[in-house]
């Protein structure tokens, strides 16, 4: 995968950008809190999604990754927050757009699969309803056409016999066979944009193995772009093409994913991969980042990373750094000033 | 590369805790309590109704038994607030007297069953072989209705104010064992219980420093809402003439009396019965104002 | 599914039997003597000693409880001190005003009750949020004979369209049961609220709202099922309340039920009717709960298989 | 040659399914199913498995916080799973633990110092209360906590503070031993790798001998000496770290490493992918539990349970594959 885009690129990289499935510009996503203020989850996020590219989403919690999913889904209330800036999936904008319109791209156009599979089935449904209603809701098909095509998606994600499966309710199943329910529901409608949100979290470890092999598979069958949302570097350098890092709230590096991993160029990705026990290599001791992760409105002005940075300049601490450019690598950090150039 | 470090080492999660204050939880309940709007006006019916009562004494305008059979029926006028009985006495005197009775047969009762079904209930939770027990004789008293189960009680005691009490601190009971037990059964799943085993405390520091602390909240809100439910439970034997007899001017008694007199009368059954229902509104206010502000969920 | 039924019918019966034995003793430690209480205080020694056997009472108290279980599973609840009819047909020929009385507040209560639920849910924190709540409370706080008189005193007096009290047909059941049913309303519509928010914030409804569908499907397709099962319960526990409940609104609106048998029971320490009804109340209790947990079973998917 | 300071053999654990109505034992979840392993002063052994495996209950058995079914735990020489009540408050002054949960694991009604505090009291562990709030404020430090923070209440602090005073709670009785049960899998990644410091840093200054149990085998790999690879209640491989992975020999093992991301594209591994799901600890198949999802299943798998087999010295596999008898 990872290979043939790199020869793709490098045949031709001005031919790639035509191919923009979602453009996020300066996406803002802010809550109300105590006395009229506003805490921004997100704070003007710029990215896009090109066809058939399996782009990863990475940080720790509370960086504002899930959130930006969610409003991509267009799921966050109206009530709950504002989404501010702009979100065009093929040119067109999804912020603001009516409910309505909004309900016939979810599951259609963007589908979503979530972390917890244990709860993310409605218990009281059989499986065969819960996919069937996302294939009755966006298609014109008929009940026994549902029911074929039900049965054919289930047997796309590889459950055993799934014609008896259908008429099972959602606690008979395990997490993995739950988690390839919810991918199953979520191709249904062959969707150009698959939003995994730690799709593998909560499974163990040689189930991931089989889901992410499974959505490896059905991303080349169906043509689809895959936004994946994890913490898990592992995964990340398994599946992804390109990666963006998170930090409270902004992209603070964006890369090629071997690029990512062999020139790490923010202070806090550095920090990340220098974090992680490495099954093929043996350290002594592990070099972590000082400190804890911030929560939401504690930090104010200055780079929000200077504070377990070991690199921090005087300039951190009053200037919000911008993204620079540094060829096809983005690094939101002043030490990269003279280097790269302000996108 | 080398950068000048500048604040590096502070961890800003550290500057949050030293900005603030320590909170322990039972002060962030009470700041979230006061800014619940049901809440406090359940509290100010309450501390209306309670000192009314408490200062009946003092503030009610006529003595409870004065009759004066001139005064008989009178509606409600500035002399007679809330009218007068078939004796002429004043209702809202009568009223406020009342509020002493209902108020403590509330308390009783809500402390008698309080008390029985917390250690039962802690006990149940915590030692699971004695659980059984516990529980199955809980279902028989559940297998009653509440009412059902104090009107048979009092039909064992006779009748009566302090057996109508009994009957309704007994009825009460089954449902403080389930509230408790089932707090202390999922307390007890918690890993910091598994700890203090694990450093050797004993069982009894461990149900009265770890889990009695934490079974508190239900136990507050469910008493908070029994308090009210009782007053009902007492008022209505008393209505059906089971409970506080006439001429004693308690809330259910003086509705029962009223009753015969409602078409002529309708101030001296519908104002008792009114009182009952704001005195309970008072507490099922509180005691849900009380429950959101210490659902743990909310932390 | 079977396994569980037979489970609960085993737990049942325990239940029942305790039931029993709560009641019989109830009788028997009754301070004084049925005896006396019948013959008046001056009978003879031989016309006391006669009544005695004749009641059973002079056996000791174990096989006195097997006689009244041995007649209970016949169903002989014995025979009233005071009328000398037996109690079971008193009870028959009482039990069809209450039960109607029963169903038809369920009914209005459990109907009026999810409504304001599902609305106070759906607009949280709105008007018509706290509205529903306010009338919810308002229901679970009046107490019934209040409720009672005022709706009597509104409907039978000022706007005389109901009889003030009495039982003559089904017409006459409409204000005891609108009493009954308020305060069962205001139960059901917290209970469906709060169980309506809590599984709106559920991941399946998330992953519903992801998959396009609209609010309306949202609601009735996808949380109200969940929504409703511990409301189900509540709605037997309801009918236990009823019931006893029937006790107070039968004495306000004069209406021939067993509620009214049992006050008069009491005031005329008629025990075997008394021991009779309680039995035969909790009995009702008892076996409405077992049917709402069969119930429970078609609902909720995840008890069968337990 | 060190000196063992914990034995275990052949440890069982088995949890009653109670059915029907008048709670009958229907059957075992066998939890644990047969786990041996020795352990030295001072060193680290690795406990990784997959959830439902009984990792967690081998912990706590060892530690009685729930009692074995049957089998031996030896520690310094001395039986555990028979000791007296008293003898048992002896053992958890040398024997400690550390939660996974750091929100679940501390009491959020009580300050962080009394938390501590009565792990001292309750062994006694200095004169008076003065002393012990200064070795209270002492052990703070030691993990790495200011000690103004003494008086706050856990919901204050951040998951990674929370395990650091988990920490704390567990060497406040100066244990020899401490289980850690999934310590940092609650913990963001840049969290986690400063409490997996921590814990090599104690082990350093302490001389303090680890359980350690965790699914994440990178993590297992980083911290541990020798590791044990659960399945299903059953320890089915047993070696020094080095040797497990230089030659991992049960197939459970070969498909858990093969199934592990690693955090480098450049490096594809050859994947052993793994059948079906973990079953029902409650029903496990009959023979080797794992010949379900086995890829070098035999016939006799099926039928007969797998001995231990020492294929060198201190690594054990419990597989038909290097049993002469089957080959």
């Amino acid at each position: 995968m990872t290979t043939n885009l790199l020869e793709l690129l490098e045949k031709n990289p001005e031919a790639v950008d035509e191919d923009d499935l979602l453009v996020v510009e300066n996406l803002v996503i802010q809550f109300a809190a105590e006395k009229k203020s506003h805490v921004r989850a997100v704070n003007h996020v710029n990215f896009n999604l090109k066809k058939r590219e399996t782009v990863a989403l990475v940080g720790e919690s509370g960086c504002g990754k899930s959130i930006t999913s969610l409003s991509i889904m267009g799921l966050i209330p109206k009530h709950a927050g504002d989404v501010l800036g702009s979100i065009r999936l093929n040119n067109k904008e999804l912020n603001g757009l009516s409910p309505k319109k909004m309900r016939q791209i979810r599951g259609k156009e963007i589908s979503m699969i979530f972390q917890e599979p244990m709860t993310s089935l409605n218990p009281v449904h059989k499986i065969g309803k819960q996919i069937g209603e996302v294939i009755r809701l966006h298609t014109k098909a008929s009940k026994e056409e549902i029911k074929v095509k039900t049965i054919e998606m289930l047997k796309k994600v590889e459950i055993p016999r799934p014609d008896k499966i259908i008429n099972d309710y959602p606690h008979q199943l395990s997490g993995g066979m739950r988690q390839r329910v919810m991918i199953a529901m979520a191709m249904a409608c062959n969707p150009s944009l698959l939003i995994a949100d730690e799709p593998t979290t909560a499974l163990d470890v040689t189930i991931q193995a089989q889901i992410l092999d499974l959505m490896n598979d059905l991303k080349d069958q169906f043509d689809t772009t895959i936004l994946l949302i994890t913490h898990d570097l592992g995964v990340v350098a398994e599946v992804a093409d390109r990666v963006m890092v998170m930090y409270y709230g902004q992209i603070v590096e964006e890369a090629e994913v071997t690029t990512l991993f062999t020139q790490p160029k923010h202070p806090y990705t550095l920090g990340l991969l220098n974090s992680i026990p490495n099954l093929e290599e043996n350290k002594d001791r592990l070099d972590p980042i000082v400190g804890n992760v911030p929560n939401l409105g504690e930090i104010t002005e200055g780079c929000p990373f200077r504070f377990r940075c070991q690199f921090a300049l005087e300039k951190c601490s009053t200037e919000n750094p911008p993204l620079f450019n540094i060829e096809k690598q983005k690094v939101r950090c002043w030490l990269f000033e003279e280097e790269g150039e302000v996108s | 590369m080398s950068g000048i470090i500048t604040s590096k080492n502070i961890d800003p999660s550290l500057i949050h805790l030293q900005k603030n204050n320590t909170k322990s939880y039972w002060q962030i309940v009470w700041g979230r309590l006061m800014k619940n709007k049901g809440a406090m006006a359940g509290s100010f019916i309450l501390i209306f109704f309670i000192g009314a009562a408490l200062l009946a004494p003092v503030l009610a305008p006529f003595p409870i038994d004065e009759m004066k059979m001139e005064n008989r029926f009178l509606p409600p006028s500035l002399d007679h607030l809330l009218g007068t009985d078939e004796f002429g006495r004043d209702i809202l005197s009568r009223i406020m007297h009342g509020g002493r009775i209902s108020l403590m047969m509330g308390l009783v009762a809500v402390s008698i069953a309080g008390i029985t079904g917390v250690v039962l209930g802690v006990i149940s939770g915590y030692y699971r072989r004695i659980d059984i027990y516990i529980m199955q004789m809980m279902d028989i008293l559940l297998a009653f209705p509440s009412l059902l189960l104090a009107i048979a009680i009092i039909a064992v005691l006779g009748v009566g104010l302090t057996n109508a009490m009994i009957a309704v601190a007994i009825s009460v009971i089954p449902s403080y064992v389930r509230v408790v037990r089932g707090a202390v059964l999922s307390i007890r799943e918690k890993e910091y219980i598994e700890a203090v085993q694990a450093l050797g405390v004993s069982d009894f520091k461990i149900i009265v420093k770890h889990i009695f602390p934490n079974v508190l909240s239900p136990v507050i809100v469910l008493s908070t809402l029994q308090f009210g439910t009782s007053i009902l439970a007492a008022a209505a034997l008393s209505f059906l003439g089971l409970g506080a007899q006439p001429p004693t001017p308690e809330w259910g008694a003086m509705a029962y009396v009223g009753k015969s007199f409602l078409l002529q009368a309708w101030w001296m059954s519908l104002f008792p019965g009114l009182a009952i229902m704001l005195v309970v509104l008072g507490f099922n206010l509180l005691g849900d104002g009380l429950r959101d502000a210490l659902d743990p969920r909310l932390k | 599914m079977s396994g569980y039924i037979v489970k609960r019918l085993f737990t049942t019966l325990l239940t029942l039997l305790g039931v029993s034995i709560i009641v019989f003793l109830m009788v028997h430690l009754i301070p004084g003597d049925p005896v006396t209480y019948i013959l008046g205080e001056f009978a003879t020694e031989e016309a006391v000693n006669k009544l005695k056997s004749e009641l059973g009472l002079d056996k000791n108290l174990l096989i006195q409880y097997f006689v009244f279980l041995l007649g209970v599973i016949q169903g002989d609840l014995g025979t009233s001190y005071i009328t000398g009819l037996s109690v079971i047909e008193e009870i028959i020929n009482r039990i069809p005003v209450t039960f109607q009385l029963a169903v038809f507040s369920l009914i209005i209560g459990s109907i009026v009750g999810i409504l304001l639920g599902i609305i106070a849910a759906v607009k949280q924190n709105t008007i018509f949020d706290q509205l529903a709540m306010l009338i919810s409370l308002v229901g679970i706080s009046a107490p019934g004979f209040w409720i009672a008189l005022f709706l009597i005193y509104l409907f039978s007096y000022l706007i005389p369209i109901f009889p003030i009290s009495g039982y003559d047909g089904i017409y006459s059941l409409i204000l005891p049961s609108i009493t009954l049913g308020l305060g069962t309303s205001g139960n059901i519509a917290r209970m469906t609220r709060s169980s309506m928010l809590e599984v709106i914030k559920q991941d399946y409804m998330r992953t519903a709202e992801a998959k396009g569908v609209n609010v309306f499907q949202l609601i009735f397709g996808h949380a109200l099922q969940n929504a409703l099962i511990p409301v189900i319960t509540l709605i037997g526990i309801q009918f236990g309340n009823l019931l006893a409940g029937a006790v107070v609104t039968e004495t306000v609106f004069a209406l021939p039920g067993i509620g009214s048998l049992a006050i008069d029971a009491i005031a005329t320490r008629d025990m075997p009717t008394v021991q009779g009804l309680v039995l035969f109340m909790a009995f009702m209790f008892i076996v409405v709960n077992l049917i709402v947990d069969i119930f429970y079973s078609v609902i909720d998917p995840r008890i069968k298989y337990e | 040659m060190k000196e063992e300071l914990l034995e275990v053999s052949d440890l069982k654990t088995h949890f009653p399914i109670q059915k029907g109505i008048l709670k009958r034992n229907t059957g075992f979840v066998k939890a644990v199913d047969g786990v041996s392993f020795k352990l030295a002063k001072g060193e680290t052994l690795g406990i990784v498995g997959e959830s439902g495996c009984g990792k967690s209950t081998t912990g706590r058995s060892i530690l009685r916080l729930i009692n074995p079914t049957s089998g031996s735990v030896k520690y310094k020489g001395k039986e555990v799973t028979s000791l007296s009540k008293g003898e048992l408050l002896k053992l958890r002054k040398e024997m400690q633990i550390v939660f996974q949960d750091p929100y679940a694991s501390l009491n959020p009604r009580i300050t962080i110092a009394s938390i501590l505090e009565e792990a001292l009291s309750t062994h006694s562990i200095g004169k008076d209360k003065k002393e012990r709030r200064e070795i209270v404020l002492q052990l703070l430090e030691r993990v790495g906590l200011n000690r103004q923070l003494a008086n706050r209440y856990p919901h204050e602090f951040s998951g990674g503070q929370r395990q650091r005073i988990g920490i704390a709670r567990a060497i406040a009785v100066n244990p020899t031993l401490i289980i850690a049960d999934e310590p940092v899998s609650a913990l963001d990644v840049s969290i986690q790798a400063q409490i997996l410091n921590l814990f090599q840093d104690l082990q350093e200054q302490m001389g303090l001998t680890y359980i350690f149990i965790a699914h994440d085998l990178s993590v297992v790999k980083h911290i541990s000496d020798k590791i044990g690879v659960m399945y299903l209640g059953r320890m089915v491989e047993y070696a020094s770290k080095d040797d497990l992975f230089s030659n991992p020999s049960h197939p459970y093992t070969q498909a858990l490493m093969s199934a592990v991301p690693v955090p480098n594209p450049l490096m594809k591994k050859e994947k052993i992918s793994l059948k079906g799901d973990v079953p029902n600890p409650a029903a496990p198949p009959s023979g080797c539990t794992f010949h379900t999802r086995c890829n070098a299943c035999m016939e006799v798998c099926k039928t007969i349970k797998p001995k231990d087999i020492e294929i060198s010295p201190g690594h054990v596999v419990s597989c038909h594959l290097y049993d002469s008898a089957y080959n």
